[in-house]
């Protein structure tokens, strides 16, 4: 039977991850998370935004990311829903319009009329119609997702061309995505963008905030739980455990501290049996 | 209450879940099966949509009356070309159009998003009153440099010179230990919320993921316990009898 | 200092926003300008869509005065108005606006330039010799755009005597569609003479607005780089460029050369790219190198491929290498071999490779996205060397925490060119450099510019 | 040695010339309108006000005429598999089945619908479907990815105790930072420093942004070089 220890064979180390996390969900633990300014400035600027302003929110992730970015979606359309605004839902990839759906049902939409208040318009196949919905939406988007002709929809009447947006948020895994809006929305018509991102691109984003071409990144679900809790604070009524992303901050912690713990124990051996060869020879 | 059809959607997307999992345990058949379902189900689903788009991208227009969409459905269809022997390269001809209207809005995008406005973003006062903000803006000048001298690619990385660029390879060191941090959390959101689904957790977003609810959650447990019965009878009556090869080196 | 002004968006963006700045720099965009709903009046449309085409914006003691062009219905031709304010953003308009209407004469200002809520209407004013002076853009039939200037008496606006003589000294003779800070305009005026304006339409060539002059800029910026590109990679191409060499090559021929006395094999694998990836193509001709090596010391090979185009050309690369050293009976049936197109299916493949045939050295270089980590990971437990390279920023910190030598970014593209020692794709390397060193320079120059408190490469950069 | 990856500077036939004339004229156009902006008077009847941007509306119609390009080439690579009884023709015939089934769902019941408004389809027939789909989609389709790309992070866990070594200066340099970053974002390590948070937001707002930029710098020249290469001659290739 070959020997079971942590180095040959790397299932003992599964078996530990699934331990670490798997407590803290069992006992519901609870932990305050301080908020980084780059969520913050996401939400000051939802916030602020001025009444029936048009905000396009754009789903650029699949299913494979949705641990990630649903929850930030989730939340985020909550808080937008809550203010008097009016919301386009697009997609760049192509499971964004059935991701748009789950979101819309697990919010409360308020008194909110679907066609005047917010409306779906569903999958941005190629750069043409991301350009081209700037100058004219009913041109590219005949139809909504359900199928009603856009040019009767009140909230298309108010707003013909995305030009008019004061805000494009996407929520963004990979390509085509936040490259596309900074491109062609913000540097040429310099509409304000925000990006909500998977934890692996939001260091490639950090440029555009530190250079003002993005408002600010909502980082992975991290960044879901601190929006939650500014949100909470604000509108009591949106119940704590709606992203889901809360009640994941304590696995979050022990999963981390049991990766560093695993780095440092695994240095710390490599160099006492590298030192033991060494003196050995 | 519990409804049926909602529970039996639960289990399913339980046991698929362990389905993929058992590839940590060993590289097994109800692993592949889970790949391959997954290729099928994604490609079917991305066939609707394009399909979608085309009727109203390329036909409605057609059918409202605008006749000029006659010439887009012709060069359209031309795609299909590749599949023919003699006329495979007609494919090429909407495909230059993709490629041409593409490189042309590149162009100024790349050089406005991430060349001239990276530049004078990193046109900061090298001295300003508050000294945090002094040492930030000189990390970030001096740093952007020194990374750009690392990837001067046409001179040897020697002597003085060499100096900037090896300092220009710790600032692209730092970034990778960002990027490998931040992954970190990434992919671990990604797996506690699959440990949520399968202890049935109540936090779980059950209805962001329209899976079910949480009433149904509850019951996801029983299915766990149902997959290692199945996948342990599976691996015991599977088990190689003779013993692997590898173990004998 | 606080600066106060109406950074206004280009002509053709409905939506004003107001915008204060504490360094002249960094704008944030606080608040978007409202006019109460207007009634039938000749800008119903535009003030009930927001599709308020805001000119320009002037400040007379404390009252803000603007001139803006909208629309009565969706497409008629727009006409210009004037507002007033006192605080920048809440607006109301003129009583007897339009104070302008296009579309009279037929002439050279028959029309805005665009039609319906995309017009391009700009306008400006400002007060001189006690008189208001509204300018104005006109498009002819012919597509020609001329500026049009109207002028009404100080008594619609009455403001105090001072102020319109001061304003009078600052006329300028240029027409900035953006009403920038004060700082900004003085350094705009140095760079243009004042003419009278003279009440007859100007022909856009004379007169430069500021966005004009921001183009050129760029225009100029992006030719200098792209010269400069084509230049150096004309200048490599003809003489034989020694690029920066990799360190990684050397140690990389005497790993293969360990492999061979220790019999075991050498496992390389150019990852889930296609045929024309850049990384794929570096990873072949890194490839064709590490077989010749294996071929030379009688090292067998095992490459494993997740495309299947590549995976052609892997085969015969690694045929030639071994028949080049007279070693065919080391190319067997299974050195080439093509798992699976999917990225998990091709990972496990490569794993399961990795734990039977326990190779020396794993050389996996080229287009690898998430997978990576299993393959690092797996090939380190046994393997005596790890040889990884890629340009994808995300998965390089896994390749360079696992491999002994790591090939980053475009260190791969120099290795391709070091090895096939083409002229060709040196030169093409070597290209960007130009436009590497014009960044610096920029930047070095910008900040310490800036840091003198001179804005003037901000501000061009910025038009 | 002229290696298999070297291309010789073989003269354009004419058929490359028209396409290359094609991307050129196209890419020109773009590159001119697209900067300039100035409003070139409209082609169709359409109420955009430049040529480019009803252009794109022809463009689109084109680029969507390719929709049926993957389902062939997936069907075509599996009936292979299963009529030359490849080891894996099962594992591909249950993949057909998925995908045919799952396309037939979507285009009844799905946001992809043909008739959303069931105008042709009756109601019922769409409820089912629609329920059809609905499991199809979230039950299985994200369970199995979702699962999928989460096993990462039992390889990170892994890869944490048996790989990643500070062997030299520069794996050291890399690992602290990976290290003070991972700390700083775990919720946790605020209650014990909350200097572990500004540590990990400067490592992310400065050094990180200073290298990511530099990277950013060189990948959009190298970017714009290519594009500029392959507006005068695109490499066909194969």
């Amino acid at each position: 039977m070959r020997k079971m220890d942590i180095a040959s064979d790397p299932r003992l180390t599964y078996v530990l991850l699934i331990l670490v996390i798997a407590v803290p969900i069992l006992t519901h633990a609870v932990l305050p998370v301080p908020v980084t300014d780059t969520t913050r400035a996401v939400y000051d600027f939802i916030e602020n935004l001025p009444p029936s302003s048009l905000v396009v929110v754009s789903f650029d992730y699949s299913t494979s990311t949705v641990p990630e970015l649903q929850p930030q979606a989730t939340i985020v359309a909550q808080h937008l829903f809550l203010r008097p605004l009016k919301i386009l839902f697009v997609a760049q990839w192509i499971d964004g319009p059935a991701l748009t759906d789950a979101v819309l049902e697990a919010i409360d939409r308020g008194n909110k009329i679907y066609g005047t208040d917010y409306a779906t318009l569903g999958y941005i196949p190629n750069t043409a119609t991301l350009i081209g919905m700037t100058a004219d939406i009913q041109s590219f988007f005949p139809v909504d997702t359900l199928g009603n002709p856009t040019q009767n929809l009140p909230i298309i009447k108010q707003f013909p061309a995305t030009r008019q947006a004061a805000l494009v948020i996407t929520f963004v895994a990979g390509e085509p995505g936040l490259s596309a809006y900074l491109q062609y929305w913000e540097s040429r018509l310099n509409i304000p963008v925000a990006a909500g991102s998977v934890a692996a691109l939001a260091p490639g984003f950090m440029p555009f905030y530190n250079s003002q071409q993005i408002i600010g990144i909502l980082i992975s679900i991290r960044a879901a739980a601190e929006y939650e809790f500014l949100e909470h604070a604000q509108y009591s009524q949106v119940p704590i455990g709606l992203s889901g992303a809360t009640s994941a901050m304590v696995a979050q912690s022990t999963s981390h501290m049991l990766i560093v713990l695993m780095v440092v124990v695994g240095n710390v051996a490599y160099f006492v049996r590298r030192r033991g060869k060494e003196r050995s020879k | 209450m519990v409804d049926l059809f909602a529970l039996i959607g639960v289990w399913t997307a339980a046991f698929l879940t362990l389905m993929v999992l058992s590839f940590l345990y060993k590289e097994n058949p109800f692993y592949r099966l889970t790949e391959y379902v997954f290729v099928g189900l994604s490609s079917g689903y991305t066939f609707a949509a394009t399909l979608r788009l085309f009727v109203n991208q390329a036909l409605s227009p057609i059918f409202a009356g605008q006749l000029e969409f006659f010439v887009p459905l012709i060069l359209g269809l031309l795609f299909y070309a590749q599949f023919t022997k003699r006329y495979s390269i007609l494919y090429r001809v909407p495909l230059s159009l993709a490629i041409g209207y593409g490189l042309g809005i590149t162009i100024w995008s790349v050089l406005q998003a991430y060349f001239l406005r990276q530049i004078r973003a990193t046109m900061l006062p090298l001295f300003t009153g508050d000294i945090l903000t002094t040492i930030g803006n000189l990390v970030i000048v001096i740093g952007t440099i020194l990374t750009i001298s690392y990837f001067i690619l046409h001179r040897e990385q020697k002597g003085v010179y060499g100096r900037f660029t090896k300092a220009g390879k710790y600032f692209v060191l730092a970034t990778l230990g960002a990027v490998f941090g931040t992954t970190v959390l990434g992919r671990m959101a990604l797996i506690i919320q699959r440990i949520q689904f399968l202890l049935g957790d109540a936090a779980f977003p059950w209805r962001a993921l329209r899976i079910g609810t949480a009433d149904e959650g509850r019951f996801v447990p029983i299915a766990l316990l149902a997959f290692l019965i199945v996948f342990g009878f599976y691996m015991y009556r599977k088990r190689d009898v003779k013993p692997e090869k590898s173990t004998k080196t | 200092m606080y600066y106060r002004g109406a950074a206004v968006i280009e002509g053709s963006q409905a939506k004003a926003g107001v915008a204060t700045s504490s360094d002249g720099i960094h704008w944030t965009k606080t608040a978007v300008l409202t006019m109460p709903a207007g009634s039938s009046g000749w800008d119903a449309y535009s003030r009930q869509v927001d599709a308020l085409n805001i000119g320009g914006v002037m400040r007379s003691d404390n009252t803000y005065i603007m001139s803006y062009a909208s629309i009565k219905s969706r497409n008629s031709p727009a006409q210009i108005g004037l507002a007033s304010s006192s605080d920048g953003i809440s607006w109301t308009p003129y009583p007897d606006n339009p104070v302008v209407t296009y579309g009279t004469s037929g002439g050279w200002d028959s029309g805005s330039g665009g039609v319906g809520a995309g017009n391009f209407a700009g306008s400006m004013i400002l007060a001189a010799r006690n008189q208001y002076y509204v300018y104005y853009a006109a498009q002819d039939p012919s597509g020609t755009f001329t500026i049009g200037v109207a002028t009404l008496p100080l008594s619609i606006y009455p403001i105090s005597q001072t102020t319109s003589t001061t304003s009078s000294s600052t006329v300028t003779s240029t027409v900035t569609s953006t009403v920038s800070t004060t700082s900004e305009t003085s350094i705009i005026q140095q760079t243009t003479t004042t003419t009278t304006p003279v009440p007859q339409p100007f022909v856009l060539g004379s007169i430069l607005p500021s966005l004009m002059i921001g183009r050129i800029s760029q225009a100029t910026l992006l030719v200098i780089t792209l010269g400069g590109i084509f230049a150096v990679t004309r200048f490599a191409s003809k003489r034989k460029l020694k690029t920066r060499g990799i360190p990684g090559i050397e140690r990389l021929d005497n790993w293969i050369r360990q492999a061979g006395e220790l019999g075991r094999p050498v496992f390389f694998t150019p990852g889930t790219g296609t045929i024309q990836t850049p990384d794929t193509l570096a990873a072949l001709a890194l490839l064709d190198h590490v077989a010749s090596r294996c071929a030379q010391n009688g090292v067998r090979l095992i490459v494993a491929n997740a495309d299947f185009n590549v995976h052609q050309v892997t085969a015969d690369i690694v045929k030639n290498a071994y028949k080049k050293a007279g070693r065919e009976d080391l190319y067997t049936q299974d050195t080439v071999q093509y798992i699976s197109v999917r990225q998990f299916a091709y990972a496990a493949g490569v794993m399961g490779l990795l734990r039977r045939e326990k190779p020396a050295l794993n050389v996996f270089v080229g287009d690898f996205q998430a997978e990576a980590l299993e393959i690092a990971e797996a090939g380190r437990a046994d393997a005596i060397a790890q040889f990884g390279g890629t340009s994808n920023v995300d998965q390089l910190p896994f390749f360079m925490a696992t491999c002994d030598q790591t090939l980053v970014g475009e260190e791969l593209f120099t290795a391709e060119g070091y090895l096939t020692d083409d002229p060709q794709t040196i030169s093409k390397l070597v290209g960007p450099d130009a436009g590497k060193v014009i960044a610096i320079l920029l930047i070095a120059a910008g900040a310490i510019l800036v840091t003198l408190g001179n804005q003037v490469l901000t501000t061009l950069l910025r038009l | 040695m002229k290696t298999l990856t070297s291309k010789e500077k073989r003269k354009m036939t004419k058929a490359e010339i028209i396409l290359q004339i094609i991307i050129f004229s196209l890419g020109f156009f773009y590159a001119i309108v697209y900067y300039v902006r100035l409003p070139v008077p409209v082609l169709g009847t359409g109420n955009l006000q430049s040529a480019a941007d009803q252009l794109f509306t022809y463009l689109t119609a084109i680029l969507t005429g390719a929709f049926a390009i993957g389902i062939i080439n997936l069907t075509r690579a599996h009936a292979n598999n299963v009529k030359n009884r490849r080891p894996i023709w099962k594992y591909s015939v249950i993949l057909l089945a998925s995908m045919y089934f799952m396309a037939v769902a979507s285009i009844i019941a799905s946001p992809f619908s043909l008739d959303p408004q069931s105008t042709v389809i009756p109601k019922g027939v769409y409820a089912v479907f629609f329920s059809i789909w609905q499991f199809l989609y979230y039950n299985v389709l994200v369970s199995i990815n979702a699962t999928l790309f989460s096993l990462l992070a039992f390889f990170i866990a892994s890869a944490a105790y048996r790989a990643f070594k500070a062997r030299s200066l520069e794996t050291s340099i890399l690992l602290a930072a990976g290290l003070l970053v991972i700390i700083g974002q775990a919720p946790i390590s605020n209650l014990i420093w909350p200097g572990f948070g500004t540590i990990r937001d400067w490592i992310m707002a400065f050094p990180n942004t200073a290298g990511q930029r530099g990277i950013l710098i060189g990948a959009a020249l190298g970017i714009l070089a290519f594009s500029v290469r392959r507006l005068i001659r695109y490499p066909w290739g194969r």
